[in-house]
């Protein structure tokens, strides 16, 4: 078990520094979460549209992008390397590659996140910070669900011809459980409301985490081995 | 007198006379009848935004020269005025919502001038950072004109949108198809600031690219490289 | 310890494995000449597990941990350096950690790239990224290497010092399997010599006492007729 | 010009039968655009929100969306092909390669859209029929606008260290006229407001159009030539 | 035609071309030598127009499209059939759209590559690859060959047949460069033979009638003094 770790920590370690060389992904995916905001600032009329009402979908909307572009980046950054099939040789085992990958999207991913949300709440105005801690549980759960999910994916598909199509089309129906029950408890925690209201979504997200995470821990070996 | 010590001397002598420009602002210019003192932070705003402007416009000229010419002057120069560009956006980012919290109640808000303002700041980090990605020098150079003459081309974009948005920020005054409306002696203490930050561009620019000078001068003799 | 019994395998209609059968014990070194598309680098594949064959079994004595592999693809991260890629994938073969920088400070000298270690992999030259990814199949100090065509980019030193390495390691006991085209370079090192033609090996003998000359003649024979 | 026409073609040809045959992007980018439209679905509160007011930005983001992921492929297709390189060698007219890699562009971005609309029409029910045309016109005005400009980035950038990134950042300043004339034109039309009160806008987009295709023609052999 | 005078380049601290100058007529083959990183490669770009040197001017007659380039990559594209990379390339280098075909059956059977003409190129193994990458640059019969370890792959069949073309081609009044490490395959070939050393021509002489042998002692001796 800490020679798992250690090894997954090694992979993850590996990726990080890369991205922190070139910082190619986590800029990219900070200015696109900028983009949307911004687009999504000029298209609004205010005067038609209440911001609060329309927050929870922007904000999730600009976190699903930047977490598909980690995912896209997490194999795809092996493949350019040329060094998948290195790994695949190694005696690393699966699944601390597969452990590896996702703390380093989930590294990835909170970072954007971290900066998306001020940047959020600064072109929004949307008053956040009653309710931050809460927000920010919320936002975790959802993203270690399908991130979870997501990496186990990014490495089946791969070494398939279609990849990113793939990864697009297999990763959506996966997405809407976690993606709807954070909307939904996005949009009760800036109304203000009881967290008993709340309670059934956080079960979702909860358990949706606890499935895709030991299951895609377990599934992702056949992913990568002949 | 070495080109750095010049570009000193005027940049001081330019400073001296921004006092100069606010005494004659807080003391013989009339005050705003709706604004009251906010409105003296005008003569440092609007000077600066319109040499933001015309920074952009003279290092995309540079660029169009460099492209047929070849002189590393000329790259120099764009350069320099890139970075001096960069500072007084960075003036009006901070004066405008320093006059913007009185008079508007709000630091910020996304209309658009004010955006198109933060994305020619934005144009001009993406312009350094670009120029920092390229190694060699000729392509550096290359590179760096084409994207400079686009973004002259961008800037009359940026200029004319306030007509065509909804924007909370005042319309042009002086910079406008029709003769300035502004009276008589406010306009002249703002001319005369503006003949102030003329010459504070040109004082920095000319340091600016004695420090370009004296860079390459080191590479060349074989120094530092990273 | 290697063993291959009965290996088939083909991509779609082309043949890369017809029935490849041999077995290597340590100290003895196999050299596959073949032409062009014969199978070669699937079958090296196929023994360090990237492939699995249709059908036939293939192992190796202590498994990932002990196969060294240097293919067509160099499994170096562009931005890392090459001192980091080779503490990298020490730390995936488990070599202890105090273990790694000596380590590869000795297998960087041996291939006189210790002035490289800092450069990242992406500047080097092409055969300076062969001696890189050459450093990197040694850092475990593996028992069985898999050489895919490895002289390829090495200058006339370094092609010296690397056939020297390579005897050294068969005195040591280490199996070897190499895949080259050079006779010249292939038979001076093998204790056996197979030719491959069409995923078959027509000729599977220990090399006895015959020279590159005699082999080459005899290869020649065997893929005219028939 | 026939022959620059010609050749121009023979790129293009070139991209959509690569596009064609593994039709990555396309895929992509539509079932992006149908993620994008199901989360604004799934996060909308329909009591709260009329569709109307929302349904311009939600169109735009999206096809922002599929044009950053088009454009991001034009260049990276080659270097992953290794053929960068190759076209650079090659007397292929710089111009040539420009239209060609606009057309290529033009037409895989068109393809998202003609899918996008569809959907957008389905999920929203916004009525499009009656405005289908003058939408029709607008989106084609402000697509042709922003793509000119991003293909010509992405040649500027796929050399330097970032790419990516790079072209996000340097690419978002001159996303912002377009983005902004064609949202304010979109929910005009579908305001069912007359056609006078938009001139300004379409205006603005034409002359986008305008300067900046000319400029990137001219300017494109700048960024391939050494 | 070709001439190279006073060639000079460095990338950072590492010197790859140093005061390099010859000029070669046609029917004359010039073979470099040189160890790992001595600039090989960085000579072979300047005279192919991809590097603009720091110092020194490159020349070919007849430009781009009279230069045929066989580097480290295949210039192919991986989904592209090897035929329909073959036309694309010749419609880029402006052979009539009637010899395409015959012209691409010639070269494929000289190559012994008839029947891989429909196999798209990811499919290829290594040395196939660098047949139809051969294939490609003779696409358009070009009158300066710069040949960079062109022999990288190939079996020995192809070698020698290889081997055959280029002497006929150069008796047919091309001018050949070729990088190469392989002293037999290069000396056999050449007219002209230079040494290249840390960017330097450390020996520039036609061959006379020295052979192999007295070659690879005169480099040896290049090598290490000094
Ligand atoms: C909050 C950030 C602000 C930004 C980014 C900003 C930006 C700009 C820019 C770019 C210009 C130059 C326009 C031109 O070239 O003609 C300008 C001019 C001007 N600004 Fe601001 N501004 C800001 C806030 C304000 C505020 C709060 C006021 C006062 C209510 C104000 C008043 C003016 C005036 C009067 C002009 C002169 C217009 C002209 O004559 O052209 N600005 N501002
Ligand atoms: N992934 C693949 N899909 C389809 N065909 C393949 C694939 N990989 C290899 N092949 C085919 O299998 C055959 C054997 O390929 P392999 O790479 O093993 O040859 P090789 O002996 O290494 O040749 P070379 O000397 O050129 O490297 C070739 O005809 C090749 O085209
Ligand atoms: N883009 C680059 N950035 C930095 N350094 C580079 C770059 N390209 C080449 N170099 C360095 O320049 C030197 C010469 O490289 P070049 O590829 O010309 O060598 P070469 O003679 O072809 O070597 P090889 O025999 O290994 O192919 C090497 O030290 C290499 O590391
Ligand atoms: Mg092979
Ligand atoms: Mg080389």
């Amino acid at each position: 078990m800490v020679e798992l770790l250690r090894q997954a920590w090694a992979v993850a370690r590996k990726d990080l520094l890369l991205e922190f060389r070139t910082r190619t992904a986590i800029v990219s995916a900070a200015v696109f979460a900028a983009l949307v905001l911004m687009v999504f600032n000029f298209g609004r009329d205010p005067t038609a549209v209440a911001t609060i009402d329309l927050a929870p979908t922007i904000l999730w909307v600009t976190f699903t992008f930047a977490a598909m572009l980690a995912l896209n980046r997490a194999f795809q950054l092996e493949l350019e390397n040329q060094a998948l099939e290195g790994l695949l040789v190694s005696p690393l085992n699966r699944t601390s590659l597969y452990w590896g990958k996702l703390i380093a999207n989930l590294a990835f991913v909170a970072v954007v996140e971290a900066v998306g949300l001020p940047l959020f709440v600064l072109f929004f105005n949307v008053p956040v910070w009653h309710v931050l801690a809460p927000l920010v549980g919320v936002i975790a759960l959802a993203t270690l669900g399908f991130v979870a999910v997501g990496t186990l994916f990014s490495a089946l598909v791969v070494r398939t011809r279609f990849a990113e199509l793939l990864l697009v089309v297999i990763l959506l129906p996966f997405l809407v459980p976690p993606l709807m029950g954070a909307v939904q408890l996005t949009a009760r925690l800036f109304g203000g409301r009881p967290l008993s209201e709340v309670v059934g979504y956080l079960k979702l997200l909860a358990a949706y985490d606890i499935v895709f995470v030991s299951l895609a821990s377990i599934l992702f070996r056949f992913t990568v081995d002949e | 007198m070495t080109l750095a010590q010049r570009g000193r001397w005027i940049t001081l002598v330019a400073l001296a006379l921004l006092g100069a420009v606010y005494v004659r602002a807080l003391m013989f210019t009339p005050l705003e009848r709706m604004q009251g003192a906010a409105q003296k932070i005008f003569y440092i705003h609007v000077p600066a935004a319109i040499w933001t402007e015309g920074a952009m416009i003279l290092l995309g000229l540079a660029g169009i020269l460099f492209l047929f010419l070849k002189d590393p002057r000329l790259d120099r120069f764009a350069e320099a005025s890139a970075e001096v560009g960069t500072v007084f956006a960075t003036i009006v980012l901070t004066t405008g919502p320093l006059w913007g919290k009185p008079i508007w109640g709000t630091w910020w808000t996304w209309d658009a001038r004010l955006t198109s303002t933060l994305f020619l700041f934005f144009l001009y980090v993406g312009y350094l950072l670009m120029r920092g990605a390229v190694r060699e020098p000729g392509l550096r150079a290359r590179y760096a004109a084409v994207l400079g003459v686009c973004g002259m081309f961008l800037v009359p974009f940026i200029h004319l949108s306030v007509f065509l948005f909804p924007t909370l920020h005042p319309q042009p005054i002086i910079l406008k198809p029709s003769a300035p409306s502004l009276p008589g002696t406010m306009l002249e203490t703002w001319l005369f600031s503006l003949g102030v930050f003329t010459l504070l561009y040109v004082g920095l620019v000319t340091q600016r690219y004695a420090v370009s000078l004296l860079r390459e001068a080191r590479q060349t003799v074989g120094g530092d490289h990273a | 310890m290697l063993w291959a019994e009965g290996l088939r395998h083909a991509f779609g209609r082309v043949v890369a494995l017809d029935d490849v059968s041999f077995s290597l014990t340590p100290g003895q070194t196999l050299a596959i000449f073949g032409p062009n598309g014969a199978g070669k680098t699937t079958l090296l594949k196929v023994l360090a597990g990237l492939i699995r064959p249709q059908g036939g079994t293939a192992r190796v004595d202590g498994g990932r941990r002990a196969i060294g592999w240097i293919g067509h693809q160099s499994h170096l991260y562009g931005h890392l350096t090459v001192l980091e890629n080779l503490l990298f994938w020490a730390s995936l073969y488990g070599v202890p950690a105090a273990r790694r920088r000596p380590r590869a400070g000795e297998v960087l000298a041996r291939l006189a790239m210790t002035d490289r270690s800092d450069q990242p992999v992406w500047s080097l030259s092409r055969g300076l990224v062969q001696r890189a990814a050459i450093a990197k199949a040694l850092m475990h100090d593996p028992g069985v290497l898999l050489l895919d065509e490895p002289f390829t980019g090495l200058d006339l030193a370094a092609a010296a010092e690397f056939r020297a390495l390579l005897a050294e390691l068969r005195g040591a006991g280490r199996v070897l399997v190499l895949a080259t085209h050079n006779v010249d370079e292939g038979v001076e090192l093998s204790t056996h010599v197979a030719f491959q033609r069409r995923g078959r090996f027509v000729h599977f003998a220990p090399r006895g006492g015959r020279g590159a000359a005699e082999i080459a003649e005899a290869y020649r024979r065997a893929m005219t007729d028939g």
